[in-house]
């Protein structure tokens, strides 16, 4: 039993249809990657999951269809998504940005301690914590929109493209952290990403999208042998 | 029709149309009113428009919404009600024999000029035989030469601008109420007339209505060693036109002047409440002069918290009783009035009392019917000359008579300077 | 009373009257804070409050006594203004939510007109006195100063409502929620933030405070249809100079302007009281120009 | 559908249809009745004044709350020289110069004004909008001297010295030959009126539209392809002042009075509502924005239920906002767009089902999440 199971998924923006059949699975614990071109549907099929774009076909998490929820709903289910240009609240502190990340949790302490494991993580948060997000680095603000995704205690991560905007180095940084965080805690994650090499040091499998649809998938170790796969998205 | 018109084709449709148009325009405008030329002049006169052997109409251009809509509503709704019940009986028998219904059609300005000039076209357009007893001065002057214009009588309007009781500048119109100087001047006499010396502070609205007032009041004490006006402030309307948030910092700095007597021309009702607390409640406690629309008892005086004591005065100059005061409704007339406006008057909640202009459209629409009565053609021409030779007529509520003969002085002229007693108002010569 | 007496005296009323505008100023923030619009029909709302705290006041005062009645008539306009809050949220400013600045501006003063329409039409014209404890006219005298009670009620009421919300906005998940949403909704969704709820909380306080402040005046000045229009607009003023999103800001600003224009008038003489109200108008021009954000506002950049 | 299209789109049918409503506007005052003109001229007077406030409104996008200052301006600007020199040697000169006037002052007030505000965003410039009336009421009554303070000037009947050496008085738009005063006035509001919508026509159909209309959609993107935001801001807010105060001048024409009221706040707010319910973002908005100013009080009038205008203009704006979100000018298009929606009869998927009910009154400007899939 999948932790999260997507089934020929549609969607549509006005008149234009963006998502025409995508069918992805993320296990208990399992790490995915969306791959595919620019317009292919990734931002979409993260949208549809947690609401925010409506969306036809089966969306079904832990055995029930979160299809049609609210996108509180789905983020009290225990979905955290981290959207694309990171979300982060601007006119907030970076120590508000992570209360509002643990907004629906009631167990104070271990809020607390989560905190500082983030801090220790991302040891620049921790200098700039009482400045207003919006006063940060790109990369910074990627590592708070991660830290505040993962306050919510959620059962599955969904990254759209951590590395956007970010200098190689940074975005190398980011992808540590975001793996560090997967083997300490567990937690599935879906993470969509134009950069493979990057995506293939966090995920176990990987799915890709053209022009709204699933046209591969399979396993890292499967898809690195690919030799379109290669051409297309590692670089030769 | 797939295809496309030729652009000559267009052009000649339209040059047609034009064409028609034309020849319309020559037989339309103009063919209406042919005037009965060959006819034998001992024919019936034509009548205005606006009145038949059963109906006269009568239009009022007033606020009915916006921050005047109160006292706006209120003069609809007293000539509603006055005539309200007058139609009721059967009718107004007017000068030439013919008894008739009034129809009152009202129009609402906002107390916007533009809006009455628009009102005053439209009420030409639906034929009213004469228009008058609205509200407001710039209202009111805003269609005052469009009316001399057209030849409609703008009459009774409630405004104490001069100008609309001097015969050659507005000849169609008559003022009812007195105009604001006068009830300035009856205050300045009657405090002359103690022989006191007094220190006078004054608070005024910065328009025709406070400046009338002040002016009154100056040339009456003018000459006169022992009043002294030892400061004179003024408000202009606040952000919402003709609101001012607030006038206490005005009292408190006259305040400061020790003056022992308060002229205060303020017309919106509970800026005037609020100042009547202030000074009592920082210990200033002159002679008051309250002019006649914000001076009710009930809506202004009570609440206020001010009884016959907190001040050594509270001094009004008034033309009408005031609705507000138990005797008045105590009164049969009084009882009939409020009967009247329970029944007929048609705006948003009306009690009547709480602005004057209720029971001021009431007088006014009694001097109306003396006009109606004596008109004997149905001519506003007739009307007029009837409107004018009013004399000697004590309309109910009104102090002092009637007269509409003196150019330069609206209907209503005769003010009195009436002191507060607890209750309503008693009418003395005398402040002091 | 001497000129220092004078002097003083101004500031006193300055504070009392200057606590209305503050309070109104208070309601917008706060709606900005929750939904991110300014609400032009925070004025007509607050009277629609209160003469529902009115009518049911003077219903019931017949039945349980004065004090009584008027508790209940406040409580049940509270009560009232909340809903009302909430339902307009929720039923009219929630299709707007997408639409663009000067829509939801003009929604909000096709409320106000709505509102007028309709609270003119019940209750009519008529200055009507408001069943409270006390009027304008009590007051304590402290040397040549006298300070009305009317006066100490209403500011005291208004700062602790102020520090009310700050502690809200600054110190508590619901403030932090809110605070999220106005800053990215979408964003604060993603965490599990129930966006409209709160924009509907957010709301219903405000209106419920600008009823309170609406209810303070009419127990001075009687409640007339018309009460806030003057008010609204020095409210804006306030809530522009001090910033859209700082309750302290916008009652300190709303005190600082009431008091300013009132020196003004009083001690420049070429300004008298006839030009005053020029006075905040030029201060909002030259805040705008030099701190586009309000004087305590922490934005970087001033949004509707 | 698609004829129909066709002939409407034909340019010669369109100009056919323009010359068929010029003729009927140049011929219409010589059949109605003096109210009818009156009407359309006041209608006329208000729809240039919403044209001014469309410009800057509609087309840039600037929330403006203080047109009525313009007007008002403007209205001064034209009748304090006519009553002041219209009796003497300059005569017809004094209404060349109060037109003249009219534009430039309010113009140059806009210009100013613009310079220092247009950088500033949403409630902020509606701020100082709003400063504007607030400020120019009492500044106007201060000085009633020379504006006649709340009283007014009126120039109805000015004295003027006639060929027989008499004094008379007259009103000095009623000069016409042959003409009544109404179809008079009604010529000279028409005509400058036309004027001033030919103008807006070609403004917003040339390269200013389009620059405004970038402007108005995204000033990152203005700014990338040379447009400079701050510019044509500023020029919108100088056009739409100096259309506040020709609407002042077609004012005077019209009813021959102003005083301090022109300039209150409310009034403004009167124009924005009539603005929104005709169509901001068009010029035929602003005419059916001025039909909607004038006729509301009309037929509310006419039907004795004044009381209930208030009322009824914030239903209606509601109602607008939420239903016909172009205004009552889109109301053709959104007709046309029902129809084709329920000819071609495909499932509305959901999920833009609520974008048509978002309140949008501009173009619709593709929502964020399209871009990037």
């Amino acid at each position: 039993m999948p932790l999260l199971e997507l089934v020929d998924v549609t969607a549509f923006y006005g008149p234009v249809q963006v998502l025409d059949g995508v069918s992805i699975s993320v296990p208990e614990g399992g790490a995915v990657g969306i791959l595919g071109a620019n317009g292919a549907g990734k931002t979409t099929t993260l949208r549809a999951i947690s609401g925010t774009v409506r969306a036809g076909g089966t969306i079904r998490y832990r055995d029930r269809s979160i299809r049609g929820l609210k996108p509180e709903r789905v983020a009290s289910l225990g979905i955290a998504h981290v959207p694309e240009g990171r979300g982060t609240l601007g006119n907030l502190t970076v120590r508000e940005n992570l209360m509002v990340g643990a907004y629906l949790r009631k167990d104070h302490r271990q809020v607390a301690t989560d905190v500082e494991y983030l801090l220790d993580l991302f040891p620049n948060l921790r200098e700039r914590i009482r400045s207003n997000a919006s006063a940060l680095s790109g990369g910074e603000q990627q590592m708070l929109a991660v830290s505040r995704a993962f306050m919510a205690k959620p059962r599955l991560l969904i990254l759209d493209e951590p590395s956007l905007g970010l200098a190689p180095s940074t975005a190398r940084n980011v992808y540590d952290a975001i793996g560090r965080l997967r083997r300490e805690s567990g937690i599935a994650m879906l993470v969509v990403e134009q950069n493979a090499n990057l995506a293939f040091s966090v995920v176990d499998s990987v799915t890709v999208l053209e022009t709204g649809r699933s046209v591969l998938s399979g396993t890292t170790a499967e898809l690195r042998g690919d030799d379109d796969i290669r051409r297309a998205y590692l670089g030769g | 029709m797939k295809t496309t018109l030729s652009g000559r084709r267009a052009i000649a449709v339209a040059a047609s149309v034009g064409a028609i148009a034309l020849v319309l325009a020559g037989c339309a405008r103009g063919g209406g009113d042919v005037a009965p030329t060959g006819e034998d002049t001992s024919a019936a006169v034509e009548p205005s428009p606006g009145i038949t052997d059963t109906t006269l109409t009568f239009g009022i251009s007033t606020p009915l919404t916006g921050a005047t809509a109160g006292p706006g509503n209120c003069t609809v709704d007293g000539a509603l009600a006055y005539f309200g019940t007058k139609n009721a009986e059967g009718g107004i028998t007017f000068g030439d024999g013919k008894t008739r219904k009034i129809e009152i059609k009202s129009y609402d300005d906002e107390y916007n000029p533009e809006k009455s000039a628009a009102n005053f076209n439209q009420m030409v357009a639906d034929g009213v035989f004469a228009a008058g007893l609205g509200l407001g001065t710039p209202t009111n002057r805003a269609w005052r030469e469009a009316a001399i214009e057209a030849d409609v009588p703008q009459v009774l309007v409630m405004t104490g601008d001069p100008i609309f009781s001097d015969r050659t500048e507005s000849p169609v119109q008559l003022g009812l109420v007195p105009i604001y100087q006068q009830e300035g001047a009856a205050f300045g006499e009657a405090l002359v007339a103690n022989g006191q010396p007094h220190k006078v502070a004054a608070l005024y609205q910065n328009d025709d209505y406070g400046k009338g007032y002040l002016q009154g009041f100056k040339d009456a004490v003018a000459g006169n060693p022992n009043i002294e006006i030892v400061k004179e402030l003024s408000y202009e309307p606040g952000p919402a036109s003709s609101t001012p948030n607030y006038l206490e910092p005005q009292v408190t700095e006259l305040a400061g002047t020790g003056a022992d007597v308060f002229f205060q021309a303020v017309s919106v009702t509970p800026r005037v409440v609020e100042n009547l607390a202030k000074a009592a409640a920082i210990g200033w406690t002159p002679i008051w002069f309250l002019p006649s629309n914000t001076a009710s008892p009930g809506g202004v005086l009570t609440p206020a918290g001010v009884t016959e004591t907190t001040y050594p005065g509270i001094y009004a100059v008034g033309f009408s009783e005031a609705a507000a005061a138990p005797p008045f409704a105590e009164s049969e007339a009084g009882k009939a009035y409020f009967a009247a406006i329970a029944e007929y008057a048609q705006g948003p909640e009306q009690d009547g009392k709480a602005f004057p202009h209720c029971v001021w459209s009431w007088i006014g629409a009694q001097i109306l019917e003396q006009a109606f009565e004596k008109m004997t053609e149905p001519t506003r021409d007739s009307f007029l000359d009837a409107l004018y030779s009013i004399k000697g007529f004590d309309a109910q509520f009104a102090f002092g008579s009637i007269d509409t003969t003196v150019d330069g002085l609206p209907a209503i002229q005769t003010v009195s300077l009436q002191k507060f007693n607890g209750k309503g108002y008693t009418n003395v010569d005398v402040v002091g | 009373m001497n000129p220092f007496g004078t002097f003083i005296q101004l500031l006193v009323d300055g504070l009392a009257q200057g606590s209305i505008y503050g309070a109104l100023a208070l309601a917008i923030v706060l709606v900005n804070q929750a939904t991110g619009l300014v609400n032009f029909a925070q004025g007509g709302m607050a009277v629609l409050g209160s003469y529902i705290g009115l009518t049911i006041g003077n219903l019931l005062i017949p039945g349980v006594g004065s004090t009584l009645g008027v508790v209940l008539g406040i409580v049940a306009a509270v009560i009232a203004s909340l809903a009302l809050g909430g339902v307009v949220e929720r039923f009219v400013m929630r299709r707007f939510e997408r639409a663009e600045e000067d829509t939801k501006v003009v929604a909000t003063i096709g409320l106000l007109t709505l509102i007028t329409g309709l609270v003119g039409l019940i209750w009519g014209f008529n200055p009507t006195p408001y069943p409270f404890f006390f009027g304008g006219s009590e007051s304590l005298r402290i040397g040549d100063v006298s300070i009305s009670v009317w006066s100490i009620v209403t500011f005291t009421t208004i700062v602790a409502l102020m520090v009310v919300l700050q502690i809200l906005f600054r110190g508590t998940k619901f403030g932090l929620g809110m605070r999220a949403v106005a800053d990215n909704a979408p964003s604060a969704a993603l965490a599990g933030i129930r966006v409209g709820g709160l924009r509907m909380a957010g709301w219903g306080l405000a209106a419920a405070l600008g009823t309170v402040a609406a209810i303070l005046l009419a127990s001075k000045s009687q409640l007339t249809p018309n009460n806030f229009d003057g008010i609204l607009v020095y409210a804006l003023a306030a809530v522009v100079i001090g910033g859209l999103d700082s309750p302290i800001g916008a009652v300190v600003a709303a005190l600082g302007i009431t008091i300013l224009e009132s020196l003004a008038a009083a001690y420049i003489p070429w300004i008298g009281h006839d030009l005053k109200v020029v006075v905040p108008f030029v201060l909002v021009f030259v805040v705008l120009i030099i701190r586009p954000q309000g004087l305590f506002g922490r934005r970087a950049v001033v949004r509707v | 559908m698609k004829g129909y299209d066709a002939v409407v789109s034909n340019r010669w049918v369109r100009l056919g249809a323009f010359l068929v409503v010029l003729v009927v506007l140049a011929v219409l005052p010589l059949v109605a009745d003096p109210f009818t003109n009156q009407t359309i001229s006041h209608i006329a007077v208000f729809a240039v004044a919403i044209l001014g406030l469309n410009i800057v409104m509609g087309f840039t996008g600037q929330v403006s709350l203080g047109h009525s200052f313009f007007v008002g301006i403007g209205a001064y600007a034209a009748i304090i020289p006519i009553r002041d020199w219209w009796g003497g040697p300059l005569a017809e000169g004094a209404i060349v110069i109060g037109f003249v006037l009219s534009g430039l002052i309010p113009g140059v007030l806009g210009l100013l004004i613009a310079l220092v505000t247009v950088r500033l965003r949403g409630l902020a410039l509606a701020m100082v909008t709003i400063a504007l009336p607030t400020i120019g009421l009492p500044l106007a009554q201060k000085f009633s001297d020379f504006t006649g303070g709340n009283e007014g000037i009126s120039i109805r009947r000015l004295d003027y010295v006639g060929a027989d050496g008499q004094v008379h008085k007259g009103n000095p738009f009623a000069a016409g030959p042959g003409l009544e005063n109404d179809q008079w006035q009604y010529y000279i509001v028409i005509a400058i009126a036309l004027a001033f919508f030919a103008l807006a026509y070609f403004l917003v159909r040339g390269k200013y539209g389009r620059a405004f209309a970038i402007v108005r959609s995204n000033e990152a993107i203005a700014s990338s392809m040379g447009v400079s935001p701050y510019r044509y801001k500023v020029l919108a807010f100088t056009i739409a002042a100096v259309y506040g105060g020709i609407a002042g001048f077609l004012l005077i024409v019209w009813g021959q009075f102003t005083s301090s009221e022109t300039l209150a706040f409310h009034h403004s707010i009167d124009l924005v509502i009539a603005s929104i319910v005709g169509g901001a973002g068009s010029i035929v908005g602003a005419v059916l924005g001025g039909v909607f100013y004038v006729t509301v009080s009309q037929i509310m009038n006419g039907l004795q239920l004044s009381i209930y205008t208030t009322l009824v203009q914030g239903v209606v704006i509601i109602l607008i906002l939420f239903l016909l979100p172009g205004g009552l000018a889109s109301l053709p298009r959104t007709i046309r767009r029902l129809v084709r929606r329920g000819a071609a009869g495909h499932s509305v998927e959901a999920g833009h089902a609520a974008d048509s009910a978002s309140g949008n009154t501009k173009t619709q400007v593709q929502p964020s999440e399209e871009r990037n899939t």
